[in-house]
């Protein structure tokens, strides 16, 4: 499983960079897009075992988890990472959809004027 | 409203998986809360809907009630029957289908009914409805196979039409 | 347990809730009383919080009280405490900047609740002891920094900000990458706890590379040389406050970080990683000033300075030792304040002529006699000349990389010092001495507003300078706690130390 | 520049607006149920705002406005308020901040009450503000300021 | 009493801009008050340190760096402070007469006042880093005085040059400083000790020893050497003469330059009579010394021939240093003595003839004898003095130079190198000497010269450079013991042990009398054919400046040039450093120390669902990147994170699933929203290799994650914190859902957090859509991309937003 | 294997098998119009098979209450979805495969986007 | 394993199968609608497959979830469809 997982972080990194290395806004976005759920897989598989059964809902009555529960605190620290990625999505959007407004392009290359010396 | 919010209170203890009074009493409320945030949008799909009723539908509530069974079962009836036609098409070795795209001209007025019967039609056998003319009197329905247009038109109106008016004027 | 430690972050985050609340235009006047309420009080309780901190030691609370290692750990020690005082007294300063050189539409777009948002992210990323936590803080700052840069929407900020949107974004990217294979390796995330097992790892190894990860993290939040250039692509793009406050600490929250993560929690690998890190430090100092060297505008100028002053702090991590440590955090503190004051200033010049373009200004030392003394104190602390605080940053960066040995690295800073002089001189020559091309009398005059807020904080700087003592004594100590892991193990965890903690938890 | 043309869809309102108190219902539920089955604050309020942005879809940012009147900038305020002001009883009582407190006796058809509650709904109500209003600054952005591109009859930009 | 003196200084400067206003003549000698209280003061203090005592006052200032804020007053302090603070006092009052017409006199003065304080602290410091301190002020202050005329871009550039030049030799002065102090906390010096001077010269003979010491010294001399303008640093200082003339004659004869003798001769006691000191010393002084001696006669500017013969005698007090011994030490502190009253008294009269004919060239000047009488009796004077005609001042100095280079008990030959440099020197001196006398005031005046009313200036203004001339005329003549009472204990704090000498006109025909005469004589010699050697190319002259401008105009442009290459301004470049930096940075260390653990799991449990599942996601990805239209993509890279919320189901992370699933599909929204508009289809022009290189990155990259997954993931080296949140989700956290009751609770904070980044990022949203400003509408270029004109808008604000659709607050 | 076992599994295969047949139409199928019928139809007669089966699987009348739910969601949404992405082809020009069928849509929309 | 949960996954594995030729038709297109085709497929396939898995590991928790799912498929087909129209061709 953890190979697979692996392998589909590894896919998943390699399609955000090429997106990334783009010209096109569009791109550059979904690339970003492709990274987070890269990241997301990549610190779920560092949780404490990746299992397949076991939600990680105790006993409602004792309290007792089954044995086997997956690691419940990379389930949290994605969830926040998730949410984190989707407010710098949105305004990565945003901000890309303005700057194509601005420069009358979504040619990432048209928007190299502030470096210039 | 009052036959939504309790509806929407039924919705409540199903969700919950729970029918006990407090969970209606909370499914109640729930729903009358967002009711009342919804209420632009319910309000104005119900005077919509109303404005086409007639009056004699009032008060005969068995009969709608038969109505509506009747209907449950003919669209379930008619999807299952759609299936099959549409998987004996997929299935054939070669394709051999005629598609096409027709104009139903429409009776149904309010726009529930008009929702319903377009659902229905894609529900079923080999038809899609693809959109409703903006003044509402012509339905265009794609079908996959037409060998006779005509009579397609009639179907629809005969067998869907005739049954969602009666519900929905 | 120190629980005021929440505070500083409970403060601007009602502040900044109560003033979007609050944004009509009849409540103005309450939004405005809350940001500036919130601000002070975080001046004041860090300033409280320096005494408490000098005469008691590192302050521990643990978030919604679930023991360490499990629950979210908030630490102050002497590093935490003057970037917090510092950072919320740059705020403050900022504030009042903004007040007289915003156009008001600024404030009807949240641009004071997305300053007390930059407040909170930034404070809250310097007193937890979780690295997560840390993470989500510095998105909160990040975010409101991207915010903050691209409102007003003119086309050079949408062009800058994306990039610097973009680029932070992959460094936030390794920064969670990296939390994710901490825990995937030493399972925990509370830095004491991360730090009293790496005791126990089998160097080098894979844990050799995760440092190495959270080294890219930080150093592109903290704009070292590879990974700086989102930073001059788009610092000179928003209103000067914004730059200003964005110098002031942006990139030092990276270079914080780096120094609470490598410095302490992996502190073994840092021995390991030293001399690279002196090469990225030197390297960065001397790209930095080359590029401020190549440009001729005011902001720009000063923002790749950004990337060389980085340098210096850098070079107090790769010293790697308390006392390396300790000047890093004098010079870090100085430079945050001198960089906003000559972004305030320079703003102010900005203002006057319309543009940042040192071609077309002159004649300013005549027409603002004290526009033109501040700024001159300013580069005189920046370039380092006594008795300027910036003096004391560089004297104690070279006296511990001397006394450490690493002469080649103090060489560097050394020549990355006159570097910068003689490009802040540019500035002085274009903007103040040179004469003006045209008809200066129909220009504006420097407001108080423009022009208070940047000489306050000069006068601090000479303070410090003259004050010098304490300071350092102070940021001695600061640098002492940072280094030593155990004593913090110690003040996180109890006596037994956190594995000790997790296993009787956990029994 | 592209021509504005509406494509109303009778079908797709009447169901949006069917679907609106439900989906409001079923996110409250979500809400409820999150502490101990899978849902929550987050996913509560994401399922609230997309019940919202089908209306959107359906009817266009501008009209979706009107149909549920509330300043969501403010509510994301309270929502804030509302999650950050949860932790205040702790430090009150002299424990460090978000320690929780719970009513003993859980309420029926509700569930166990306490502070951590009372923070999802922060968490819930700044979800719904949040998205819905970034959906509807995103939906009327094209048509408040319509995107003119430089090169339009090449029919789109150069790619590498 | 040192402590104060330097406040004093500090203090009083701002009372400089009490010389704005008329009269400024009076202004300028009122001010004279404060450098003459200075110099009263010190006066006091004579009777001490003839006595052989000191004073020695401290306070802590950074106790942790060794900086203390000590004061010491010994015979050289006390003789450097009399100089600075008495010929301090005659600028001050000359500045005003001088500069009566000049509106900004008071700020010039506050700067002279400053500097005057900085160069008495330097002088009095006893803690080297604090004398470092005053060291850079005197920089700064000097700057802001040579730049003083700062509309003419050569004030800049000579204000820049010699603060770059000093700024730099203070740099490594500093670190050279550092170094030393290093070194004598190495032989165990204590670190608030270690910095202090007296400490410091006490350890000398083990700090000596230590491997620090001749790095030390390097960054020393090159330190010292900069501050006093010794060859190969010599160009800032013709350069500096820019500044108004009382500057130059206050800082570039009498005070600053001498800053780095004074160093070096501070330090010589303790770490000198080394052969790396003295050779240097001797070499670099020695070269200098008849250098500047030499190019000065090619000079036809007044000051510049004025400020070469200045470096040349600083290369002389440099050689002294170098010669070192009793008469070096003696030499050294007449030498300092009669130059700083020729020198100074020459750059004032040089002033007076630049106030009154408007020319300092001395080819226009000529036949001045008649119009300026008073004027060339003071020249007239300072110059014998300076050529070291006998009964003046220099005279004397120069017989005790001689003395010294030849009592040297340094192995030859460089005994005789410095003898050969003080003879060579003096040649020069007179030629240069006759050919500012001859030029200016013999002959018949230029035809521009009799236009012009030229005379003596007012008294006011001739007093400043009378006084000194009028000294190196009288002290020889029966005050020399009052003057070797002075100078001894100043020689004896160079040589290091107390001991008294006796200055003296005449004693006995010597060596060193004959070889002072007969340099006289062969320089008069040469004297009459100083117009041909003057025109000779005896020394090419390289002009420092010149090759120092060439120095910075290249660093600049390879500063311009590395910046274009870098800072390209294109997205995917920068992006592509990042990823770069990223496999570098962690790519590298992986393989050298990760690639051991990492290791490919069985698993026996995989099933064929998951996957399929999991190869999808290559197939979306591919989807995206085959991508002919916008939403073609963006529909399948929302399939790929469909495939990922699917992962999660199956791998029991149900809220995860949800949640993933959720934001999944309102970004997806969000991208319709925005994107859906722009024009459908994609072109994609890129050359193949760029797509090559990017795939290869890409691919490079994928493989680096998986590896890291893999050496991380299936390893376990310590347990983790998992159980406890599951063990106390219900009892603790009074939740069933672990990873709910972990968000809302267990790590609530983290929570907190995150609802503020979508807070923040809806108001982030709502400004960058709402809120345009007018600099939207403005072209831009380059460095441009504000209001282009100056002074377009009297409005101070920002910029005033455009009336927008959604610009007003909204309500809804 | 219980009764109650092999009926949901009964129901589960007949979900199946037309989620299958829908995949498959959705591949064999000549252009998008016709596709939507396999996509459409198939899709959800699939779907309501699968949660029938999976409603009997936990047997208790709640759980079946709580599938009706969302079948009768599926039967709301389902066809709009069709409908709506067939619409979509259609105005934004998606060819048609070639048939003598009659198209009675064609050129019933004007510039505004309605439909006449 | 009991012969059940086999039944149940081989049936998991023909969905998946079913939703690998449904992915198939999203990468081919042609055309932007038959990608949104598929997509609202794709979601149908995730439906029944969280269906069956909560059969397979007996977590009836994952009812809801199913909900919300079906929920999302049908918010994100017509938002497509919606803005495929927008865009025009
Ligand atoms: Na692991
Ligand atoms: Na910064």
């Amino acid at each position: 499983m953890i190979l697979l997982l692996a392998i589909a972080i590894g896919t998943l990194f390699a399609g955000a960079v090429y997106l990334m290395l783009r010209r096109s806004v569009v791109k550059l976005i979904l690339g970003l897009v492709l990274l987070s759920h890269g990241v997301n897989l990549l610190i779920f598989t560092m949780g404490d075992g990746v299992r397949r059964a076991g939600l990680p809902i105790v006993d409602s009555s004792t309290g007792i988890a089954e044995p086997g529960t997956t690691d419940p605190l990379v389930q949290a620290l994605i969830l926040t990472a998730i949410v984190i990625s989707f407010g710098l999505t949105a305004f990565i959007m945003a901000l890309a959809y303005r700057a194509t407004q601005a420069v009358q392009s979504d040619d990432l290359d048209d928007m190299a004027h502030t470096d210039r010396l | 409203m009052l036959t939504l919010n309790f509806i929407l209170a039924l919705t409540w203890m199903v969700l919950q998986r729970s029918f006990s009074f407090s969970d209606f009493v909370v499914g109640f409320s729930l729903g009358f809360a967002v009711i009342t945030i919804a209420q632009v949008a319910l309000r104005e799909q119900l005077l919509e809907t109303a404005k086409f009723r007639r009056h004699q539908d009032i008060g005969r509530y068995p009969l709608i009630v038969w109505k509506v069974l009747g209907f449950i079962l003919f669209a379930f009836w008619s999807i299952i029957k759609a299936n099959i036609d549409v998987a004996r098409i997929l299935l054939r070795p070669r394709l051999n289908i005629n598609p096409g795209i027709i104009a139903v001209p429409l009776d149904v007025r309010s726009e529930v009914g008009i929702t319903l019967l377009a659902n229905l039609i894609t529900l079923t056998p080999g038809t899609i409805s693809i959109d409703i003319s903006t003044n509402r009197d012509t339905l265009y329905v794609h079908c996959i196979d037409i060998q006779d247009a005509d009579a397609l038109r009639d179907d629809i109106k005969q067998s869907f039409e005739r049954r969602v008016i009666e519900l929905f004027p | 347990m120190a629980n005021h430690l929440f505070l500083p972050l409970i403060s601007p985050i009602l502040a900044a809730a109560l003033a979007v609340i609050f944004t009509h235009q009849q409540w103005r006047w309450l939004a405005r009383g809350v940001v500036l309420m919130s601000i002070t009080f975080n001046l004041g309780y860090s300033l409280w919080l320096i005494w408490l901190i000098g005469s008691e030691g590192r302050q521990v609370t643990q978030a919604s009280n679930w023991i360490a290692p499990f629950g979210i750990t908030f630490v102050a020690d002497g590093a935490s405490a003057i970037m917090l005082c510092v950072s919320s007294l740059l705020m403050l300063v900022t504030v009042i900047y903004s007040l007289s050189s915003l156009d008001p539409g600024y404030e009807n777009f949240y641009y004071y609740p997305l300053l007390l948002l930059l407040l909170l992210g930034v404070s809250g990323a310097f007193l937890t002891g979780d690295i997560f936590n840390l993470y989500v803080w510095f998105e909160v700052l990040l975010l409101a920094s991207f915010g903050l840069i691209t409102l007003g929407g003119s086309r050079p900020q949408l062009e800058g900000g994306l990039k610097y949107v973009v680029l932070n974004l992959i460094g936030s990217t390794a920064f969670l990458i990296a939390c994710g294979m901490l825990y995937g390796t030493v399972g925990t995330l509370n830095m004491a706890h991360v730090a009293e097992r790496m005791q126990r790892v089998q160097n080098p190894s894979i844990v050799t590379a995760i440092a190495c990860l959270f080294f890219f993290a930080y150093g592109s939040k903290a704009a070292v040389l590879p990974l700086f250039f989102w930073l001059p692509t788009s610092y000179h793009t928003p209103p000067a406050a914004v730059t200003a406050i964005f110098s002031g600490l942006l990139t030092k929250v990276g270079a914080y970080s780096l120094y609470r993560i490598l410095g302490q929690v992996f502190q073994g690998e840092l021995a390991r990683l030293a001399p690279y890190v002196l090469l990225i430090a030197g390297l960065t100092m001397l790209v930095g000033v080359f590029g401020a060297m190549a440009q001729m505008n005011v902001r720009r100028i000063l923002s790749f300075h950004i990337v060389s002053q980085i340098g210096y702090a850098i070079m107090g991590l790769g010293l790697a030792s308390a006392a390396g440590l300790a000047a890093g955090l004098l010079f870090t503190a100085h430079v945050m304040i001198v960089k906003t004051a000559l972004f305030f200033i320079g703003g102010a010049a900005e203002q006057i002529y319309g543009t940042g373009d040192l071609k077309k200004m002159g004649g300013l030392a005549r027409r603002e006699p004290a526009l033109a003394i501040f700024w001159f104190l300013g580069i005189l602390s920046l370039a380092g000349i006594p008795p300027m605080s910036g003096f004391f940053g560089k004297v104690a960066l070279l006296q511990a990389g001397v006394n450490q040995g690493a002469y080649l690295i103090s060489g560097v800073a050394a020549f990355t010092g006159i570097l910068t002089f003689f490009s802040m001189l540019k500035i002085w020559n274009e903007v103040f001495w040179k004469k003006a091309y045209g008809d200066m009398s129909k220009l504006p005059r420097v407001t108080p507003g423009l022009l208070l807020p940047g000489a306050a904080l000069v006068i601090i700087s000479l303070a410090l300078g003259l004050g010098a003592g304490m300071l350092v004594d102070y940021t001695n100590v600061a640098g002492e706690q940072l280094f030593d892991w155990a004593g913090y193990v110690i003040s996180v965890c109890g006596d037994e130390g956190c594995e000790a903690a997790f296993e009787a938890a956990l029994r | 520049m592209q021509k504005q043309v509406s494509y109303e869809s009778i079908i797709l309102r009447v169901v949006a607006r069917l679907m609106l108190p439900i989906l409001l219902l079923l996110s409250v539920f979500m809400l409820l149920r999150g502490h101990n089955m899978p849902g929550g604050g987050f996913i509560g309020g994401l399922v609230a705002a997309s019940a919202i942005i089908l209306q959107m879809i359906a009817f266009g940012p501008q009209e979706a406005r009107g149909i549920i009147k509330i300043n969501y900038l403010i509510l994301a305020g309270v929502g804030i308020l509302v999650a950050a002001m949860f932790g205040l009883p702790a430090l009150v009582a002299d424990l460090p901040y978000m320690t929780a407190f719970w009513i003993p006796e859980p309420i029926p058809g509700i569930g166990k009450i306490g502070t951590p509650v009372i923070f999802d709904l922060g968490v819930f109500l700044t979800v719904i503000a949040v998205t819905t209003k970034i959906a509807l600054l995103l939906a009327e952005e094209p048509e408040l300021f319509p995107l003119a591109m430089a090169d339009d009859q090449e029919g789109g930009a150069p790619q590498v | 009493m040192l402590l104060l003196i330097v406040l004093f200084a500090f203090a009083t400067s701002p009372m400089g801009l009490l010389a704005r206003r008329e009269p400024r003549v009076l202004a300028g000698w009122g001010l004279a008050i404060l450098p003459l209280i200075i110099f009263a003061a010190l006066c006091a203090q004579i009777p001490v340190i003839t006595d052989g005592g000191s004073i020695v006052e401290a306070i802590p200032w950074v106790p942790a760096m060794g900086l203390e804020l000590r004061f010491s007053l010994d015979g050289l302090s006390l003789l450097f402070a009399l100089i600075i603070s008495g010929i301090g006092t005659l600028i001050v009052g000359y500045a005003g007469a001088y500069m009566e017409k000049d509106v900004g006199l008071g700020r010039f003065l506050v700067y002279m006042l400053l500097f005057m304080g900085a160069m008495l602290g330097l002088v009095l410091a006893g803690n080297v880093l604090t004398m470092f301190v005053f060291w850079e002020l005197t920089s700064v202050t000097s700057y802001l005085l040579i730049g003083y005329k700062h509309d003419y871009p050569d004030a800049r550039r000579g204000a820049q040059q010699s603060l770059l030049v000093t700024g730099f030799g203070g740099l490594a002065l500093l670190v050279g400083l550092l170094l030393l102090g290093a070194a004598a906390q190495q032989v165990g010096v204590p670190v608030n000790q270690a910095y202090n001077l007296d400490a410091m010269l006490a350890a000398g003979d083990q700090i000596k020893q230590t491997a620090l010491y001749g790095p030390a010294l390097w960054l020393i001399f090159l330190g010292a050497f900069t501050k006093s303008a010794q060859f190969p640093f010599h160009f800032w200082l013709p350069g500096a003469m820019q500044a108004p003339t009382p500057a130059s004659a206050f800082l570039h004869s009498a005070t600053m330059v001498k800053a780095g003798v004074y160093l070096l001769a501070r330090l010589a006691p303790g770490l000198g009579e080394t052969p790396l000191w003295n050779y240097t010393l001797i070499s670099v002084g020695g070269f200098t010394f008849v250098f500047g001696a030499i190019v000065a006669f090619r000079q036809n500017d007044i000051k510049a021939l004025l400020a070469y013969t200045t470096l040349s005698q600083l290369g002389g007090l440099v050689l002294m240093i170098g010669l070192g011994g009793k008469y070096g030490s003696e030499a050294l502190v007449t030498l300092i003595l009669a130059h700083a009253l020729y020198k100074s008294a020459l750059f004032m009269t040089a002033g007076i003839i630049d106030h009154e004919t408007g020319t300092r060239d001395l080819n226009r000047l000529g036949g001045l004898r008649h119009t300026m009488p008073v004027t060339m009796a003071i020249v007239t004077v300072a110059l014998l003095s300076q050529m070291g005609i006998p009964i003046l001042l220099g005279f004397v100095a120069k017989e005790w130079a001689l003395k010294a280079a030849l009592e040297s008990t340094l192995p030859a030959p460089w005994p005789t190198l410095g003898l050969m440099a003080v003879l060579l020197a003096a040649l020069g001196y007179i030629v240069a000497a006759w050919r500012l006398f001859k030029q200016s005031f013999l002959g018949a005046p230029t035809p521009e010269l009799l236009t012009r009313h030229v005379h003596d200036p007012k008294p006011a203004m001739l007093l400043s450079p009378a006084i000194p001339a009028l000294l190196s005329l009288l002290l020889p003549l029966g005050l020399l013991p009052a003057v070797s009472s002075l100078l001894s204990p100043a020689a004896a704090a160079v040589y290091g042990e107390r001991f008294s000498f006796e200055l003296y006109l005449y004693k006995e025909v010597n060596l060193a009398l004959l070889l002072s005469l007969g340099a006289i004589a062969l320089g008069t010699l040469l004297a009459t054919q100083e117009q041909r050697l003057a025109a000779h190319r005896v020394i090419a002259t390289v002009s420092g400046a010149e090759l120092f401008d060439h120095f910075i105009d290249r660093m600049l442009a390879l500063a311009t040039w590395m910046t274009r290459t870098l800072q390209s301004g294109r997205m995917r470049t920068y992006i592509l450093y990042s990823l770069l930096s990223f496999l570098l940075f962690v790519g590298l260390p992986f393989l050298a120390y990760g690639l051991d653990e990492m290791r490919i799991p069985y698993d026996a449990e995989l099933q064929f669902h998951e996957i399929v599942v999991v190869s999808l996601i290559p197939v979306g990805i591919i989807a995206t990147i085959m991508a002919r239209s916008r939403l073609g993509a963006i529909i399948a890279v929302s399939s790929v994170g469909a495939m990922v919320s699917l992962l999660f189901v199956l791998f029991s992370a149900a809220d995860l699933a949800l949640t993933q699933l959720l934001i999944e599909v309102l970004s997806t929204v969000f991208l319709l929203f925005l994107f859906s508009v722009l024009p459908a289809r994609f072109r994609s022009f890129s050359p193949a290799w760029v797509r090559w290189r990017d795939a290869g990155i890409a691919i490079l990259f994928g493989m680096l994650m998986t590896g890291l997954v893999l050496a991380t993931a299936p390893s376990t080296m310590f347990p983790p914190l998992a159980p406890y949140f599951l063990e106390n989700s219900l009892a603790g956290g009074k939740g069933a859902n672990v990873v709910n009751v972990i968000l809302v609770d267990f790590r609530g904070l983290d929570t907190m957090g995150e609802i503020t980044v979508l807070f923040i990022a809806l108001l982030s949203i709502y400004g960058l859509l709402r809120f345009r400003t007018q600099r939207n509408a403005l072209p831009l270029s380059g460095n441009e991309q504000q209001r282009p004109l100056p002074g377009a808008t009297s409005n101070g604000s920002h910029a005033a937003p455009v009336p927008t659709a959604g610009s007003s607050r909204e309500e809804a | 294997m219980t009764l109650t076992e092999w009926i949901c599994f009964g129901l589960c295969l007949i979900g199946v098998i037309f989620m299958l047949l829908s995949s498959f139409g959705l591949l064999r199928l000549p252009d998008i119009y016709t596709r939507g019928h396999a996509a459409g139809k198939a899709g959800t007669l699939g779907i309501i098979g699968l949660l029938f089966g999976v409603g009997i699987y936990y047997g208790d009348i709640l759980t079946i209450a709580k599938m009706f739910a969302l079948i009768i969601f599926f039967l709301v949404t389902s066809p709009v979805s069709a409908s709506i992405v067939e619409r979509s082809a259609f105005v934004t020009e998606v060819k048609m495969t070639p048939s003598s069928g009659p198209n009675d849509l064609k050129g019933r929309y004007d510039e505004q986007g309605e439909l006449q | 394993m009991t012969l059940f949960e086999l039944l149940m996954t081989g049936l998991m594995v023909l969905t998946a199968l079913s939703m690998a030729l449904t992915v198939i038709r999203l990468l081919i297109g042609p055309s932007i609608p038959d990608r949104a085709l598929a997509f609202d497929l794709v979601m149908v396939h995730a439906v029944a497959l969280m269906g069956l898995y909560a059969v397979v590991v007996d977590q009836d928790l994952l009812v809801d979830a199913i909900l919300v799912v079906a929920v999302l498929g049908f918010l994100g087909t017509v938002a497509l469809a919606r803005y495929i129209e927008k865009g025009g061709n």
